[in-house]
């Protein structure tokens, strides 16, 4: 199960140096989904391993929460882009000190 | 009550009372208020002297009033200690005062604080008789400085000026200085003998160590020094000449500088029994003396030179006290002090005569202007250098005749040599300004003082005549030494006499050093033998240093008081200022700074919140492995 | 009546708070009502305190006076009141300068009166409340919310950098006093853990061991709180510029009874609480106290502003009281604890006569004033007074308070006694020279040649307190019967957690050889 | 271990309606302000309004005729008891404060109403679900749910920039932080095999009683779970502002609605706190490692942080948000402090949190405006004397905050650092003490702007002041003084919600 979990944490990084590194709002939302993801992999793994079922609604659970923020992230990103004219997050910066 | 007690506390509260009146309703009493001051006082003389018969033919006693300061161990009651010295010195205190009183009503007329004047010379009045009876030295200490406020009060009477206001507040801060040293020594005695009550603090005294009774006598001597006006605290009593003359005549001359004689002859147990400080008294007195004279040579303010010759008279008695022989001290404090009021009295009529004038170089030949006051003025003026029959001789014999058969010869010629100098400088002064040709500008409104002025002045005459005879037969079975020896028999006779030089050998030699100091100032301002100018040139160096008191106001002036104000300044403007409340600022600055920094961590960009998020977590993680 | 006896210290500490709803109502327009009516309000608080007074059991150290009740079981903190013979004179001075400076403030505070009275009646809760409580949290909490009504007047009422001193000392007594705080809770914890007993009685604290090594922490710990309100020696800066920007009733409010609880806190809890810590620490805090003696007199001589130099002159006057109480004979505590009185009494007369003076001049340099003795010599006369009692000249106050502090000191600390004694000579120079340079001479300013009198109210402001310093002066016993069981009592109680000690008190209170 | 087939029986269905009734009143509530858009008559403003403060008024209804009772619902994944008594009546009010405020609030905004309040509703039961959930999959959901709700409400005002990228930079931070509570879990539950609090806690019990008798036992598990609960930490963290993971706070709780911020600032932080104080009751307190170093490195940090930062800003919103962190830190140190004594203070403190958080977000809302300036210190200069009501109690919140005595500030600093003296925290509190200190400095700033204007007074605007901000203003003050004064009722409550913590 070790494997599984290193893999998962290695997609987890990936996602959050996605996160940090990216500038464009729609990457960075995929980005966090990886994330998401890489715990519902290390979960399925885990339920897998434990021979559980728990584990595997938890990640049932984890994709409809995903997919709400999802819908969520693209209003927001959409009101953003309405106001800004680009989804650059450096663009955000009105609030600041 | 028993009848002597009720007389003890009545003699304070007539002052006291008279106090309280002037000092409130002063103004509706107008002129009034001097007559009914004077009263006051009298009363209390009257009481006085029946207080001093009844010790004379009984004994002393001691009653406590109320009781004052309770604090743990420490005990200390309003209470008075009744015996000879101090009935002496209650009769001499109200009598000068009485008559200073009846004077000032005629010197003060019509000045705007007439009330207030009189108030504060009652409030004098009152300390001055508590400083006597008090028989603890808590409340000694209280009317030592109570006495040393009257006169700062007084000294600034005419507060307007200037010099006034400042001759005032010298005289209180310098009598601080010695205040300083006396309540220290309050403070060694009372840890030493756990009382302040005085006998049985002169119980404890003999089996108290030597040193320890040394540094106690030396600190209350300091208070004396102070108090009396000696080497080197003199400095604030010719300034206190900016008062009004009667205060000088009664506080300066006559009681308040005499307290500290007073009080070491009060504490002659814990004196005696320290010789070193005994020695230290005689030492500076002998000084004093010699020091005052010198300087008393070639002043031209008559009412400085006679503040001067305080100084030196102060000297003796000091010689006296310091040698151990306590009555002849108190026998001249007692003459001078009739005298010493005398001269100032007359010299203020001077003054009132020649409205204010107090310069010698503009006067002369006030003889003819004004009888009364001049030959009053000469019979001072013998009785300070010391001519028999008058009160001077024989006070004075009485202590240079002692401290030569104890054997202190060097003090003795130091105390000849003055007593010429002393008799040349006050019939210098005579000579100057009532014989010699008038000056002109003076004759037109010089005259003679009213009668409410120089009625005291002949009484202080005649009584400068009369008051020697207490002092026959010479010197130690005299009437006064007979009367007062007794309070001094505790005291441990550290200087026993080492030569009995029979008393009219002595006098001929200090009569002869008048006679020839009177004679010099004869030779010089009356016959003019020799141009004064002529002997200046000669004495050039010493003449000025005599004109310029030795300069010791300056080199105190430059030496402590300039130093001391720079460094109090450096003190507030860059210690507390810069120093203290500066560091106090600097971290209110410094965490503005650290605020600024950590603001900008907080600058909008969502990346930079991202990286601090992770690098959070990751921290967390390290921080986990690491351990 | 016998009600009003029983719980007349609530009473007291309310009486201000009713009167407070009392005055909300009036509008704050009409301001003579307001005035007139809340210095009647003082003035029955007053003669109510009184009866505190005349009630008071002497010749003994038992509190008096008690009222308990529980308040916060869970903390152990109970409602718990008191006094002895130390607190009683404290709050009897409280109410007295509350009204006095209520009535003093009828022509200095012209704007925002209502604001005025109110918060001066709300400090007067607080501070009767921190005298009166017997029980350490209640006594942090009317202590710490005292700042506020006195933040709020300096502040608002000031003049000059009056929001930088009003915040200086808040911050300034807020850090000290949190850092006390920290001490207090910790002794509490350390009490529950020793006997199991959740309480902030300080009568049981009392009884709390504590390790020597503890005590030194502990010790600075409250020490900064109370010595930062004192001021003690370093710790003085903010003293200067609050009192000086404060309005007059400020001021002598802040002289007269806010310096006050940094000794009181001392005598109350820092010393009982941990007594070898005090032990062994009090050559250093009478040190600084001394130093405090000198260095404010030295300050003061060089004032050029009249307030300001009042202000360094109660560095110098607390710093005797300091040396007093460290000193801890018998005497000396008796001669600090009258002291306080005497500081209030005498500084909070001199701010009055500095307000005086301002409000006729407007001006507080001294180098303005000259030659008033002319035109005011009632004023003068009062004004001498107050002087020559901060001097110490024997026979008014202030001389009975520091005889006995160095006499009683003299024994364990002669050199430095000495030294402090010489305070007094820097004394009559700072204040006789300042003295004679506003009142004396002759008229430089041509404003002072319109100066008036004081009026009948300034006398009666005033008498009061010249009075009580003639009677201390020459009739002291009222006052030292009373303080004299209490402190003998806080000797002995410092005996019992420290044997050895005790006989180093009884060698320094004498009591040796009685 | 209580016994766990209770909530097998019957009519376990009932029961585990029961343990969500509150919950549930307000979910329908929500719905109802939801429909009311239906309706084009009953959509007015005041409808709603209404409404939504009928239904929290229900609800507490609800939680005080369940007090007392300790139910087990849905497989005991979610619990109700006396701990969750305190923290929904916590919640509660401060979800009545924020409606309170709103109406005034929504007046001067032409944004559709009823969707607002019902999102507040709907944050409300999420928060309450938060605090009752006792299974990771529950505490995310909820968790989840309770940020969508504030994510949307945050950006809510149409074409106000602020708004929207405060809930731009709130959604990303948020999801991100969830991401590592998420993956935190993934290691609990792959180490434990247990998503069940109380599951995971008997698991631990057995691995340190394991450890105890055999120091081999269970080292890489000890590693997993170590880890887990540290990301777990991480997302919590987030929630309740600490330190490294505050940046979000002041920019969200700037560009929010006032009233939101408000609901950010007492509710989110309650639950959140709430949360973590039932997980960590549970879990974290086993040796598995020291959680309390890591606490104690947060809890300073985010004091010092917050205070200093706060010093400067000159922004009241941005500076309460700061205040926010640190009063985050002075409640971790109850946390820390541990035992009895520190639940029960940090529970304290954060019911007196809510009142004075409400109290001055509500005077900021009166005082506030369409244009930015209008947040500035500057503007409250001299009010003192124009609303002496409102700035007078404006005061007491902030020497609330600044923990002056009288308040129930200063009760709950006192409580919760005398708790961690208790059990030996000294530094801590010292360094608490300290910043509390220093912290006084910026809160009497701006009572020195209302009372001691230096420059001229700007002239405000504003006609009468709406009822609801006066009754919030009211209602927090009285109870801010009540605490401040006489504690012992609330303490005696706090008590109570505290044993239950350990009545498991």
């Amino acid at each position: 199960m070790d494997n599984y979990l290193i893999v998962a944490s290695m997609i987890f990084c990936i996602g959050a140096l996605g996160v940090i590194i990216r500038k464009n709002l729609i990457v960075i939302f995929m980005s966090l989904e990886l994330m998401f993801n890489a715990a519902n992999l290390g979960f399925v793994a885990a339920s897998n391993r434990l021979n559980l079922i728990s584990g595997d609604i938890f990640v049932i659970f984890v994709i409809v929460v995903a997919a709400a923020e999802a819908a969520i992230a693209l209003g927001i990103a959409i009101a953003f882009y309405r106001e800004k004219g680009t989804v650059d997050i450096d663009m955000a910066n009105e609030l600041k000190n | 009550m028993d009848l002597k007690i009720l007389i003890t506390w009545l003699i304070p509260l007539f002052p006291l009372a008279g106090w309280f009146l002037w000092g409130i309703f002063g103004k509706y009493f107008k002129g009034l208020s001097g007559y009914i001051a004077s009263g006051f006082v009298a009363a209390s003389f009257i009481l006085s002297v029946i207080l001093f018969f009844i010790v004379a033919y009984s004994h002393g006693f001691t009653d406590t009033l109320y009781p004052w300061v309770y604090a743990g161990i420490f005990k200390a009651g309003v209470s008075a200690d009744i015996d000879r010295l101090s009935v002496i010195m209650l009769v001499m205190v109200t009598g000068i005062s009485t008559l200073v009183h009846v004077y000032s009503i005629g010197y003060m007329k019509g000045d705007k604080g007439f009330s207030r004047y009189f108030s504060f010379l009652n409030l004098f009045v009152f300390s001055m008789i508590m400083l006597v009876i008090s028989n603890n030295l808590l409340l000694l200490y209280v009317f030592w400085e109570a006495v040393g406020f009257c006169s700062y009060i007084l000294i600034g009477f005419w507060y307007e000026r200037k010099s006034a206001s400042d001759a005032g507040k010298k005289a209180f801060i310098v009598n601080r200085i010695g205040d300083f040293g006396f309540a220290v020594g309050i403070f060694l005695l009372f840890v030493t003998t756990k009382t302040l009550n005085y006998e049985t603090v002169f119980a404890a005294i003999p089996s108290v160590p030597a040193y320890t009774t040394t540094i106690i006598a030396l600190l209350l001597f300091a208070g004396a020094v102070g108090k009396s006006a000696q080497f080197p605290l003199y400095i604030w009593l010719p300034d206190a000449m900016e008062g009004p003359t009667p205060v000088s005549a009664l506080i300066h001359a006559a009681t308040m500088v005499t307290a500290g004689v007073y009080m070491i002859a009060r504490f002659h147990v814990i004196f005696s029994y320290s010789p070193a400080a005994s020695e230290v008294v005689l030492i500076i007195g002998t000084f004093t003396a010699f020091f005052a004279a010198f300087i008393a040579l070639t002043q031209f303010d008559i009412k400085r030179i006679i503040a001067y010759s305080t100084i030196s008279q102060l000297g003796y008695m000091f010689m006296a006290v310091g040698i151990g022989s306590y009555t002849a001290g108190i026998f001249h404090l007692i003459s001078h002090a009739v005298f010493k009021g005398l001269l100032f009295l007359t010299a203020g009529s001077v003054m009132h005569g020649l409205s204010g004038e107090l310069d010698l170089r503009k006067m002369g030949g006030l003889y003819s202007k004004m009888k009364t006051t001049a030959v009053t003025f000469i019979v001072g003026g013998l009785a300070l250098s010391g001519i028999p029959p008058f009160s001077g001789f024989f006070s004075k014999d009485a202590v240079l005749a002692d401290i030569y058969n104890k054997g202190f010869y060097f003090a003795w010629i130091i105390g000849e040599i003055t007593a010429l100098m002393t008799a040349f400088y006050i019939f210098r002064l005579i000579f100057l300004a009532f014989f010699g040709e008038p000056k002109p500008d003076q004759n037109k409104h010089a005259h003679e003082s009213p009668q409410i002025m120089t009625i005291p002045m002949i009484i202080l005459a005649v009584f400068a005549v009369i008051i020697g005879f207490l002092g026959i037969p010479p010197f130690n079975d005299s009437l006064f030494y007979n009367f007062l020896h007794t309070d001094f028999k505790n005291a441990y006779n550290f200087a026993p006499f080492v030569n009995n030089t029979p008393w009219y050998i002595l006098s001929l030699i200090s009569v002869f050093a008048g006679l020839l100091g009177i004679y010099a100032a004869y030779l010089l301002y009356i016959k003019k033998a020799f141009d004064p100018e002529r002997i200046k040139s000669i004495f050039k160096p010493v003449y000025v240093l005599s004109y310029n008191k030795v300069y010791i106001d300056e080199i105190y002036n430059f030496l402590i008081v300039k130093p001391l104000l720079v460094f109090f300044d450096f003190l507030w403007k860059v210690i507390d200022v810069k120093v203290i409340d500066g560091a106090v600022n600097g971290i209110a600055l410094a965490f503005a700074g650290f605020s600024a920094k950590a603001r900008r961590i907080q600058n909008g960009m969502l990346m930079s919140y991202i990286l601090t998020l992770s690098i959070g977590a990751a921290a967390l993680l390290l921080y986990y492995f690491i351990r | 009546m016998d009600f009003f006896i029983k719980y007349l210290l609530s009473i007291l500490i309310f009486f201000p708070v009713v009167s407070i709803f009392l005055l909300l109502p009036v509008n704050k327009k009409n301001e003579g009502i307001l005035r007139n009516f809340s210095t009647f309000l003082s003035l029955v608080e007053f003669i109510f305190s009184l009866y505190l007074f005349i009630y008071f059991k002497q010749n003994t150290y038992k509190f008096q006076f008690v009222e308990k009740f529980n308040w916060i079981p869970s903390f152990g903190a109970s409602y718990f009141l008191g006094i002895d013979g130390v607190s009683l004179f404290l709050i009897l001075l409280t109410t007295l300068l509350t009204f006095i400076s209520l009535l003093s403030s009828y022509r200095y505070i012209k704007e925002h009166v209502k604001e005025f009275v109110i918060l001066m009646l709300l400090l007067e809760t607080f501070m009767i409340g921190t005298f009166a409580a017997l029980d350490v949290l209640l006594f942090y909490l009317f202590w710490e919310f005292m700042l506020i009504p006195m933040y709020f007047i300096i502040g608002m009422w000031g003049t000059g950098k009056r929001i930088y001193s009003a915040v200086k000392f808040v911050l300034y007594t807020l850090s000290g006093s949190l850092i006390m705080l920290f001490g207090l809770i910790y002794i509490f914890i350390m009490h529950y853990d020793q006997t199991g007993d959740f309480t902030f009685n300080i009568l049981r604290l009392y009884n709390t061991h504590i390790s020597n090594g503890f005590q030194l922490i502990l010790f600075i710990a409250l020490f900064l709180g109370f010595a930062i309100k004192i001021p003690l020696f370093p710790f003085h800066t903010w003293l200067p510029d609050a009192h000086t920007e404060a309005p007059t009733a400020g001021s002598v409010i802040l002289a007269g009874v806010l310096l006050k609880f940094g000794v009181y806190g001392f005598f109350r809890f820092a010393i009982p609480l941990l007594p070898s810590a005090a032990f062994a620490l009090s050559p250093f805090v009478i040190i600084l106290g001394v130093i405090g003696i000198l260095y404010g007199a030295f300050v003061s001589i060089v004032q050029k502003d009249l307030k300001r130099l009042v202000a360094f002159s109660s560095v110098s006057h607390m710093g005797f009281i300091m040396l007093g109480l460290f000193a801890m004979s018998a005497i000396s505590v008796d001669g600090s604890i009258l002291q306080l009185l005497n500081h209030g009494i005498t500084t909070g007369a001199l701010f009055l006569f500095v307000g005086m003076l301002y409000e006729r001049m407007h001006t507080r340099q001294i180098k303005d004033f000259g030659g008033i003795a002319k035109k005011a010599p009632i004023l003068t006369t009062f004004f001498m007074i107050s002087v020559l009692a901060s001097v110490g000249l024997p026979g008014l106050n202030g001389f009975i308070g520091e005889f006995l502090i160095l006499i009683g000191s003299f024994h364990s600390y002669p050199v430095l006694t000495i030294i402090a004694t010489s305070g007094i000579i820097f004394a009559a120079v700072y204040l006789l020279w300042m003295f004679q340079r506003v009142m004396f001479q002759d008229i430089t300013n041509p404003a002072a040649e319109s100066f008036e009198d004081m009026n009948l109210r300034e006398i009666i402001t005033i008498l009061p307190l010249v009075a009580l310093m003639f009677l201390i002066g020459f009739y002291p016993m009222p006052f030292l019967e009373r303080i004299d069981p209490t402190v003998l009592h806080f000797l002995s109680m410092i005996n019992h957690h420290h044997k050895a000690v005790y006989n180093a008190i009884k060698l320094k209170a004498g009591l040796s050889n009685a | 271990m209580h016994n766990m087939p209770s909530i097998y029986g019957i009519n376990f269905l009932e029961k585990s309606m029961l343990s969500i009734i509150p919950e549930t009143v307000i979910i329908i509530f929500a719905f109802m302000v939801l429909f009311l858009t239906f309706f084009e008559k009953l959509a007015k403003r005041k409808n709603s309004y209404y409404l939504s403060l009928i239904g929290i008024c229900f609800s507490i209804l609800y939680v005080l005729m369940l007090s007392g009772s300790n139910i087990y619902g849905f497989y005991g994944s979610v619990v109700f008891n006396s701990f969750d008594v305190f923290l929904f009546i916590a919640i509660l009010f401060s979800g009545m404060f924020t409606v309170l405020m709103s109406k005034d609030y929504m007046e001067n905004s032409e944004m559709p109403v009823p969707e607002y309040y019902s999102l507040i509703l709907f944050g409300l039961s999420a928060m309450m679900f938060l605090v009752s959930s006792n299974n990771l999959i529950m505490v995310f959901l909820s968790i989840e749910f309770m940020s969508i709700c504030a994510y949307i409400l945050t950006g809510y005002i149409k074409g106000n920039t602020r708004s929207t990228e405060a809930a731009l930079k709130y959604f990303i931070l948020g999801a991100f932080a969830s991401a590592f509570l998420l993956f935190g879990a993934v290691f609990i539950y792959a180490s434990t095999g247990h998503l069940n609090l109380y599951a995971i806690h008997s698991f631990l019990q057995n691995i340190s009683y394991a450890d105890s008798i055999s120091r081999s036992g269970g080292m890489g598990i000890k590693v997993y779970i170590s880890v887990g609960l540290i990301l777990f930490l991480v997302g919590l963290a987030f929630k309740m502002s600490l330190f490294p993971f505050h940046s979000w706070t002041p920019d969200a709780y700037d560009g929010a609605p006032t009233p939101i911020t408000n609901f950010m600032a007492t509710g989110i932080k309650i639950a959140a706190f709430a949360v973590f104080l039932r997980i960590y009751s549970l879990i974290y307190n086993f040796n598995i490692m020291n959680f309390n170093d890591i606490l104690w490195l947060l809890a300073v940090f985010s004091m010092t942080f917050g205070n200093i930062a706060a010093l400067l800003s000159s922004n009241i919103k941005r500076l309460l948000a700061y205040s926010s962190i640190a009063q985050a830190g002075y409640i971790l140190v109850g946390i820390i402090g541990g035992g009895f004594y520190g639940y029960s203070g940090t529970l304290f403190y954060l019911f007196s949190y809510i009142f004075m958080t409400a109290g001055a977000f509500a005077v900021v809302v009166i005082f506030e405006s369409s244009d930015i300036i209008s947040l500035d210190i500057k503007r409250y200069s001299g009010i003192g004397y124009k609303y002496p009501f409102i700035a007078a109690s404006m005061a007491f919140f902030l020497l609330s905050f600044a923990g002056i005595p009288l308040t129930s500030g200063f009760m709950g600093k006192f409580y919760v650092f005398s708790s961690a003296v208790k059990s030996g925290y000294n530094w801590l509190v010292v360094i608490a003490l300290l910043n509390s200190a220093f912290a006084a400095f910026y809160y009497i700033k701006i009572i020195v702007k209302m009372y001691m204007p230096d420059e001229e007074p700007v002239s405000i605007i504003r006609g009468a002041i709406d009822d609801g901000l006066m009754i919030t203003i009211i209602i927090c003050l009285i109870l801010t003084l009540l605490m401040g004064v006489y504690p012992q009722i609330f303490i005696n409550f706090a008590n109570n919600s505290a044993d239950s913590l350990w009545r498991i």
